[in-house]
């Protein structure tokens, strides 16, 4: 007799798979390691334990999400990451921290939750629950719009695009600057490897959903910046540049959507370049924004500043840096993804975009130095982590080229793309400069935006709701008293009375018996 | 009509006049009276009943049940005397030994 | 030894008699040893109950003529299955109540110590079973008749006015019933000639005036039993009589009278008597529970509202009638069941209010409170005979209320499975506010002085009835020599 | 010898409660012994009857106890999953109540009626045909009253008596829906994949029948508009909640509606008749419904208790899906969430036996003054919550993905919707008991609980992280399931 079958124990596979996974699970080992090393450094011993008890499982399931075989697994660790993430969020335990948690919490758990259907609508229309062929099984299944749709929020929420901008600046505001790296580097990436899992890339038919996913990514890519520009701490700047560059591996994948035939690889590749470069060169960014220019000569602070400027630059996308491996990348991916409005429209708004990420940067740059330094310089071992982290966004931008988009290989040195990624930078800066003249500063925003709103908005309806269900269903103070009705039957039906009725049924029996023969 | 049926039909009058005095009077020695009305009323239709048989001579049976009927009665009498006086000794005095709750 | 089965008929003779003489002579003996002799009457009564109801399941039906006088001049006492299954109760109520009357009689007990009880209560024992087994119409009315005159004396037995006012009523009651069925009697002689009940259905089926004389007849026994309209005398005189008294009235007696009436009906079906007169006796039946379980619902006192549910219970064995023209033998099954499960769990009622009525020293609801922790074993006997009056499983109520649900799908008569199932959701509302107020945490803590008695002939009552579906095969075996189907 | 194994499982409780009834107040630790020794003795006999039933030639007796009536015992593969959670339960909570029940009064009448319930349940879980597991189901229901009114409140009697209303209304309608399938089908017993299947009756009465059992059952299932008595039935004492109204009650109305779908009516019959996609429906309103409550109720109980409600529906919407999958899932569902919820439910007996706190707002600290309860609390609250690869993940992650297959993915999303409520109605009992206390807890001089509580919470918690390391493997709950959903499925074709 045997029994509906089950794989194997605890349902958990890993396997090392093909070649995106492992570099997905490398970049995101050396963020987690190297954040790690700094958070951990720069923490007050006491602390540290506590630390551990949400960091470690934040980075085990941040990296073994990648190594992820079937959805079972994808799942487990996924949540693992976003729930530990939460601690980490809430750490210095002040109100605000609280809410920022509760926002991020709120949110994650609602993805992870439309991503939990979305794999068991995929797992119930596949015999095994692999995920190398999930995608196929799915889009063929009758269930495929409603997937398509649970995906895209999912993802959304997860990659911080349009209206979910705000939770990447709540990660990186309120988690310990370690910490926060290693969310910016790894934790955002996790939605990236389930696009490239899940989303039906190589399947036809998915056309409009392509347009609609490079429609997306160009909104929360400039959605991003414009939040970033009026955002006032340096992390909450780099939280909101995360979610417009987000946007950017939206557009590739859009285009893989629109093509599959054409823009397939080269948009994979795009996707994995974009990956690398955005993981090391953003955790760099902040782990710099709380360890520079603390309180260090003259000389050091001018270091520090230079460190600073790579891997901000990578984001622009300056020639020669790892950005303008991945902005290559992409225009190969949107290259071929065939002549379309909404293909053309991406490719001319990119250097757009790259001139935005510039003001940002400078902007960012600008409020480092003027934040007041961190009062103890981290200590060595941290600065050192900093320093490998930035040396390694660095080295990403030669060895990019090499193994992934062959088209960012030829045109490294073509004078037309060197100067097509230089021109953003340059009127970037001259844009800035402008605006100083002009004594037009932004004014400083509060890190509200749609969700602290929404957060405040939905915790009123909740106690409004418990409230009155809570009266309705109170137990009635006074249990109702058992006041038995007093009913005295000698009143209500006297003997002599029912004598009477007796003999009258007396009769009616007999006339009844009488009547029937 | 002939004598049974008379006889029957006084019985059966007399059967209702008890009732009626037992079902409307309260006084218990009243309604005694009226069981004792109603009891002769059943006792005269069994009698009647014996003549009722076409055979010449009455038949037997009935009587030997208006005997016990009788005996029945008279001793249902006593019992409601005796209960009627128990009480009225027990309403005047309030002495009513045992007068727990009811 | 002779083959058993011929010693059987002595038997039923001895099941009226030896009670009868163990009452006189435990009358005789006064006093002092008054108890000790009525005690071995009613182990007598016991073990014969337990003959008869042997010999019946061996050798089916069992009758005899008294003095060998061949009806319809002789009487003749006759048991089947039923009348057989109606003894073993009156035997097991009979053996509770005397145990329970022996352990009250210790000084300062209950008023029941009076010594005039024991005889009392052994004449209303043998009249009792003397109902049970008559076959002849006449005897059964000197049998209702002594079953009236001991009850009545035991209800008076307290001596307080309300007592003797409750005896009263009963005594007039009793009486308005009797005659009723007297005169029917006479009716039914003027026309067929015959007292022999099983010759009845025959006899009555000629003439108009023996159908008269049946349907008076019936109407005594209906007032006998408390079925509503005729109650009124049942509540002030069960809960006004001394426990054990109460007990066995509302335990045995009801049930008595209800036999004879079932036995009648079956003779009036076989006369040709129409759906008409099954159908009022059901439709008050149905009106008995609804109204019982109100009042009970309504009453304030303890044994008061056992007393209504006694009202209501009976209901039930009138609404079950109709079905019993088209599914004799599961309705008789359903009869005995119910009868059965009733007695003993209405006796076990009584009697576990009488203790704890002992130690609250009142039986009013709003005095109760925390009872239930200092008579553990009432309140629980009192819980498992709630079981019965709710018929849930696996009391022998519920299993009469399976069949009766069963049978009416079968026949289409909806509404009585309607009102049977309505009846037990009736019962929950009294019985669990009862059980509610004995549980309830005592507000003044004042510690009551417990007095030394416990009511433990009532547990095994109450358990027993609330697991008679497990002696589901040997009721059923005795109902199998039972015909209850109309000729 | 099996049989004697299925009368030893159904006689020691009722030994244990007759005597612990019968021993006087005082004789605690006697009564201790008595209801732990009958315990074991009742898993070991479950045990070999499960062994026996997975052998393919489960143990049975039959009896024809009236005319035309016929009752019995059958203990197959199903009936043993829910027996020897019950039994498996049965002995935890002995250890735990005898703890908690230290200084309250009436401890005989407890433990005699909390073994009356268990001996009701085990009878549930083994009977053979309808009317057998009606008469126990209503069993159960007297046997947990007094247990729900123990300590004689006002709020206990009241609670109490809304128990009763719903339980013997509920037990009306089951009865009328027996005596109805007893007139469609006389011989009637339960056959996996259902025996009705051939029967050619008229659809309205299946119908009606159906809804009659699937209703009386669903009142102590909690479907929604049924659910009413299980937040008030929270004020019994702590062992009451955590067996009877976490475990062997209302898993006895969800193990007696499996019975009416999968082996009276058998999937496919009870699809064509409309019943099961009502019943999906109802259990998909009660799942969000009960989710939706807990996260507003602050009194810890009241949110288990919600909780509880949502999660039987879990099982209600998995059996009512026409997939193997989705069944093996649910019946799963059934032992797991039983063994999770049961920490809880001691976790919130301790912290009140302990520190008198009833509110998840008093929680803060708690983690500080009960390390090792609150271990036990957390992991079981994440298990509830569905956090892979816990107890409560494993067998949601099979309903959700038996819903897909069984082509309504409605289903899934209401899985995976329920899933987000329940890591917010569970969150805050992971998370705030390790937080800084603001009013400083009064200090007690003890550091953890009292050894009789903690031992039970540790080791049940155990149980259910164990579940969670073994769900594939042979023999543990999961697998038993799977067999029980394969034989419906396909052996009853």
């Amino acid at each position: 007799m045997s029994s509906v079958n089950f794989t194997p124990l605890l349902f958990l596979g890993f396997a090392l798979g093909d070649t995106t996974t492992r570099t997905f699970a490398a970049t995101a080992a050396a963020v987690w390691i190297l954040a790690g090393v700094y958070a951990f450094a720069s923490e007050a011993p006491g602390k540290r334990l506590r630390l551990a008890a949400f960091y470690l499982p934040a980075a085990a399931g941040g990296i073994a999400c990648m190594l992820a075989a079937n959805a079972l697994s994808f799942y487990a660790a996924y949540t693992l990451a976003a729930l530990s993430s939460a601690g980490l969020v809430a750490w210095n335990g002040n109100e605000r921290a609280r809410k920022a948690a509760r926002i991020y919490l709120a949110l994650t758990v609602v993805s992870e939750a439309l991503l939990l259907a979305v794999l068991m609508i995929a797992a119930g229309r596949s015999w095994s629950w692999a995920l190398p062929g999930l995608r196929e099984e799915w889009a063929r299944a009758p269930e495929a719009g409603l997937v398509m749709w649970l995906l895209t929020a999912s993802l959304m929420i997860k990659c911080g695009s349009t209206i979910f901008a705000g939770i990447l600046p709540l990660q990186y505001e309120n988690a310990p600057a370690g910490a926060a790296a290693a969310l910016a580097g790894a934790s955002a990436k996790i939605g990236l490897l389930a696009m490239l899992w899940l989303l039906p890339l190589g399947v036809p038919g998915f056309e409009s959903w392509g347009a609609a996913y490079v429609a997306i990514g160009l909104s929360s890519a400039f959605l991003g910046v414009a939040l970033g520009l009026l955002a006032r701490s340096p992390r909450a700047m780099l939280g909101y540049s995360s979610a417009s560059q987000m946007g950017l591996a939206f557009v590739a994948v859009g285009a893989a959507l629109i093509a599959p035939r054409t823009a397939g690889i080269p948009a994979l590749a795009a996707v994995v370049a974009f990956t690398v470069h955005h993981a090391l060169a953003k955790s760099a960014l902040v782990l710099g924004s709380d360890a520079s220019g603390a309180g260090r000569s003259a000389i050091g602070r001018a270091l520090d500043a230079v460190l600073l400027a790579l891997p901000a630059a990578a984001l622009v996308g300056a020639p020669l840096t790892s950005g303008f491996v991945a902005k290559l990348a992409l225009k190969s991916a949107l290259a071929s993804a065939g002549p379309s409005p909404i293909v053309e429209a991406a490719t001319s708004l990119l250097p757009i975009s790259s001139v935005a990420t510039g003001l940002l940067m400078i902007r960012f740059l600008l409020a480092v130095r003027r934040s007041a330094p961190a009062q103890q310089t981290p200590p060595l071992l941290g600065r050192a982590a900093w320093y490998a982290l930035t040396g390694l966004s660095a080295a990403a931008a030669l060895a990019g080229p090499w193994s992934f988009s062959s088209y960012a290989r030829e045109h490294l040195l073509d004078p037309h793309a060197v100067w097509s990624a230089t021109w953003p930078a340059l009127a970037a800066v001259a844009l800035t400069a402008a605006a100083r003249v002009a004594r037009l500063s932004a004014p400083g925003m509060e890190t509200g935006d749609l969700l602290t709103y929404g957060h405040d908005a939905g915790l009123r309806a909740i106690a409004w709701l418990a409230g009155r269900v809570a009266k309705r269903t109170r137990p009635t103070a006074e249990t109702r008293s058992h006041r038995a009705l007093v009913l005295d039957e000698e009143r209500l039906f006297p003997t002599a009375v029912a004598m009477g009725v007796f003999v009258a049924l007396a009769v009616l029996l007999a006339v009844l018996l009488a009547r029937a023969g | 009509m002939s004598a049974p049926l008379l006889y029957a039909l006084v019985g059966a009058g007399l059967v209702s006049l008890g009732a009626w005095g037992l079902v409307v009077r309260t006084h218990p020695v009243r309604k005694t009276v009226a069981a004792n009305l109603m009891g002769s009323g059943a006792f005269l239709i069994l009698v009647s009943a014996a003549r009722a048989t076409p055979a010449e001579r009455p038949d037997p049976v009935p009587h030997a049940l208006v005997l016990t009927g009788i005996v029945v009665t008279m001793a249902t009498t006593a019992v409601a005397l005796a209960l009627a006086k128990r009480r009225a000794a027990a309403s005047e005095g309030h002495s009513g030994e045992g007068a727990s709750d009811g | 030894m002779a083959e058993p089965g011929a010693f059987a008929p002595q038997l039923l003779g001895l099941a009226i008699v030896v009670p009868l003489a163990a009452g006189a002579v435990s009358f005789a003996l006064g006093r002092a040893r008054a108890m000790a002799a009525a005690l071995l009457g009613a182990a007598a009564a016991v073990a014969l109950a337990a003959a008869v109801a042997w010999s019946v399941a061996t050798g089916g039906a069992v009758a005899l003529d008294i003095g060998s006088w061949v009806p319809p001049l002789g009487i003749r006492l006759a048991a089947d299955g039923l009348s057989a299954l109606f003894l073993v109760l009156a035997a097991i109520v009979g053996a509770a109540v005397s145990v329970d009357a022996a352990l009250a009689s210790r000084p300062g007990a209950d008023v029941a110590d009076r010594w005039l009880f024991w005889p009392l209560w052994l004449f209303l024992w043998s009249a009792v079973n003397g109902l049970f087994l008559t076959a002849d119409v006449f005897n059964a009315y000197v049998c209702l008749e002594l079953i009236g005159f001991s009850a009545v004396a035991l209800v008076a037995s307290k001596g307080s006015k309300a007592a003797l006012d409750a005896a009263l009523s009963y005594l007039f009651a009793s009486v308005l019933g009797a005659m009723t069925y007297l005169v029917g009697v006479g009716l039914v002689y003027l026309a067929s000639g015959t007292l022999a009940l099983d010759a009845l259905d025959s006899a009555v089926h000629g003439s108009a005036s023996a159908r008269i004389g049946l349907g008076l007849m019936l109407a005594g026994l209906v007032l006998k039993t408390a079925l509503f309209p005729a109650h009124f005398w049942l509540p002030t005189a069960h809960s006004s009589a001394p426990p054990q008294v109460s007990a066995a009235l509302s335990g045995v007696v009801v049930k008595s009278s209800y036999l004879l009436a079932v036995r009648l009906l079956v003779a009036a079906t076989g006369a040709g008597s129409g759906p008409g007169l099954r159908l009022t006796l059901a439709a008050l039946g149905a009106v008995a529970i609804v109204w019982g379980s109100a009042m009970a619902l309504a009453s304030q006192r303890l044994k008061l509202m056992i007393a209504y549910s006694t009202v209501a219970q009976v209901g039930y064995l009138f609404v079950m009638l109709p079905l019993l023209e088209e599914r004799a033998a599961t309705v008789g099954l359903a009869i005995a069941l119910h009868a059965l499960s009733h007695g003993m769990a209405k006796a076990a009622m009584f009697l576990a209010a009488g203790d704890i009525a002992d130690a609250a020293g009142t039986d009013r609801f709003d005095a109760l409170a925390g009872v239930g922790r200092e008579r553990p074993v009432a309140a629980l006997s009192l819980g498992l005979a709630g079981v019965t009056m709710l018929g849930l499983p696996p009391s022998g109520s519920f299993a009469a209320k399976w069949l009766v649900v069963q049978s009416s799908l079968a026949s289409g008569q909806w509404w009585i499975a309607a009102v049977v199932v309505g009846g037990g959701l009736l019962a929950a509302l009294y019985v669990f506010r009862a059980l509610a107020s004995l549980l309830a945490k005592p507000d003044r803590s004042e510690a009551r002085t417990p007095k030394p008695r416990t009511a433990w002939a009532a547990l095994p009552l109450a358990a027993v009835s609330a697991t008679l579906l497990l002696a589901g095969p040997a009721i059923s075996r005795l109902m199998a020599a039972t015909s209850l189907a109309g000729r | 010898m099996a049989v004697l194994a299925l009368a030893v499982s159904l006689i020691a409780p009722l030994l244990a409660a007759a005597g612990s009834l019968a021993f006087r107040e005082s004789w605690r630790r006697s009564r201790l012994a008595l209801n732990a020794a009958a315990a074991v003795a009742t898993a070991a006999a479950v045990g070999a009857l499960t062994v026996r039933a997975a052998g393919g030639t489960p143990a049975g007796v039959r009896a024809e106890i009236l005319p035309g009536v016929v009752m019995g015992l059958r203990a197959d593969l199903a009936g043993a999953l829910f027996a020897t959670m019950t039994s498996v339960l049965w002995v935890v909570t002995a250890v735990y109540a005898h703890g908690y029940m230290r200084n309250r009064q009436s401890q005989g009448r407890f433990f005699g009626f909390f073994a009356l319930a268990i001996f009701s349940a085990l009878g549930v879980a083994f009977a053979a045909d309808m009317l057998t597991l009606f008469v126990f189901f209503e069993v159960l229901s007297l046997a947990t009253y007094p247990l729900v009114t123990h300590d004689g409140s006002p709020e206990a009697r009241s609670a109490g008596a809304r128990y009763l209303v719903y339980a013997l209304g509920g037990g009306t309608a089951l009865l009328l829906g027996v005596a109805g399938l007893r007139a469609i089908a006389p011989g009637e017993s339960f056959v996996a994949g259902g025996h009705l299947a051939a029967a050619g009756t008229a659809v309205p009465a299946l119908r009606a029948v159906f809804a009659l059992l699937v209703a009386g059952f669903g009142v102590k299932a909690a479907l929604v508009p049924l659910h009413g008595w299980l937040p008030r039935a929270m004020v019994a004492p702590a062992p009451v909640s955590a067996l009877l109204h976490a475990v062997a009650v209302v898993k006895s109305g969800v193990f007696g509606i499996v019975r009416v779908v999968h082996f009276v009516y058998g999937p496919d019959l009870a699809a064509r008749i409309g019943g099961t996609p009502v019943l999906a429906a109802v259990a998909a309103v009660t799942v969000l419904f009960g989710a939706a409550m807990a996260i507003t109720r602050d009194d810890l109980k009241a949110r288990l208790a919600y909780s509880t409600i949502s999660q039987l529906s879990y099982i209600v919407l998995g059996l009512s899906l026409p997939n193997a999958v989705a069944l093996a899932g649910a019946l799963g569902h059934i032992v797991h969430h039983g063994v999770m919820k049961i920490v809880l439910f001691f976790w919130a007996g301790a912290l009140y036996e302990e520190l008198k706190v009833k509110r998840v707002s008093q929680l803060d600290g708690t983690a500080r003054r009960m390390p090792l309860t609150t271990l036990a609390a957390v992991s079981a609250a994440l298990g509830l919550a569905g956090i892979p690869p816990l107890a409560g993940f494993v067998t949601k992650w099979l309903m959700g993905k038996g819903a897909t297959t069984a082509g309504s993915a409605w289903a899934t999303l209401v899985y995976a919707g329920a899933g987000a409520l329940a890591v917010a109605y569970a969150w805050p009992l992971v998370t705030r008991p390790f937080r800084r206390p603001d009013a400083e807890r009064p200090r007690r001089d003890r550091f953890e609980g009292d050894p009789w509580l903690v031992v039970p919470v540790a080791v049940a918690a155990v149980l259910a992280l164990a579940l969670a390391a073994t769900a594939g493997a042979d023999a543990m709950p999961l697998d038993i399931a799977g067999r029980v959903a394969f034989d419906v499925f396909w052996r009853g074709r």
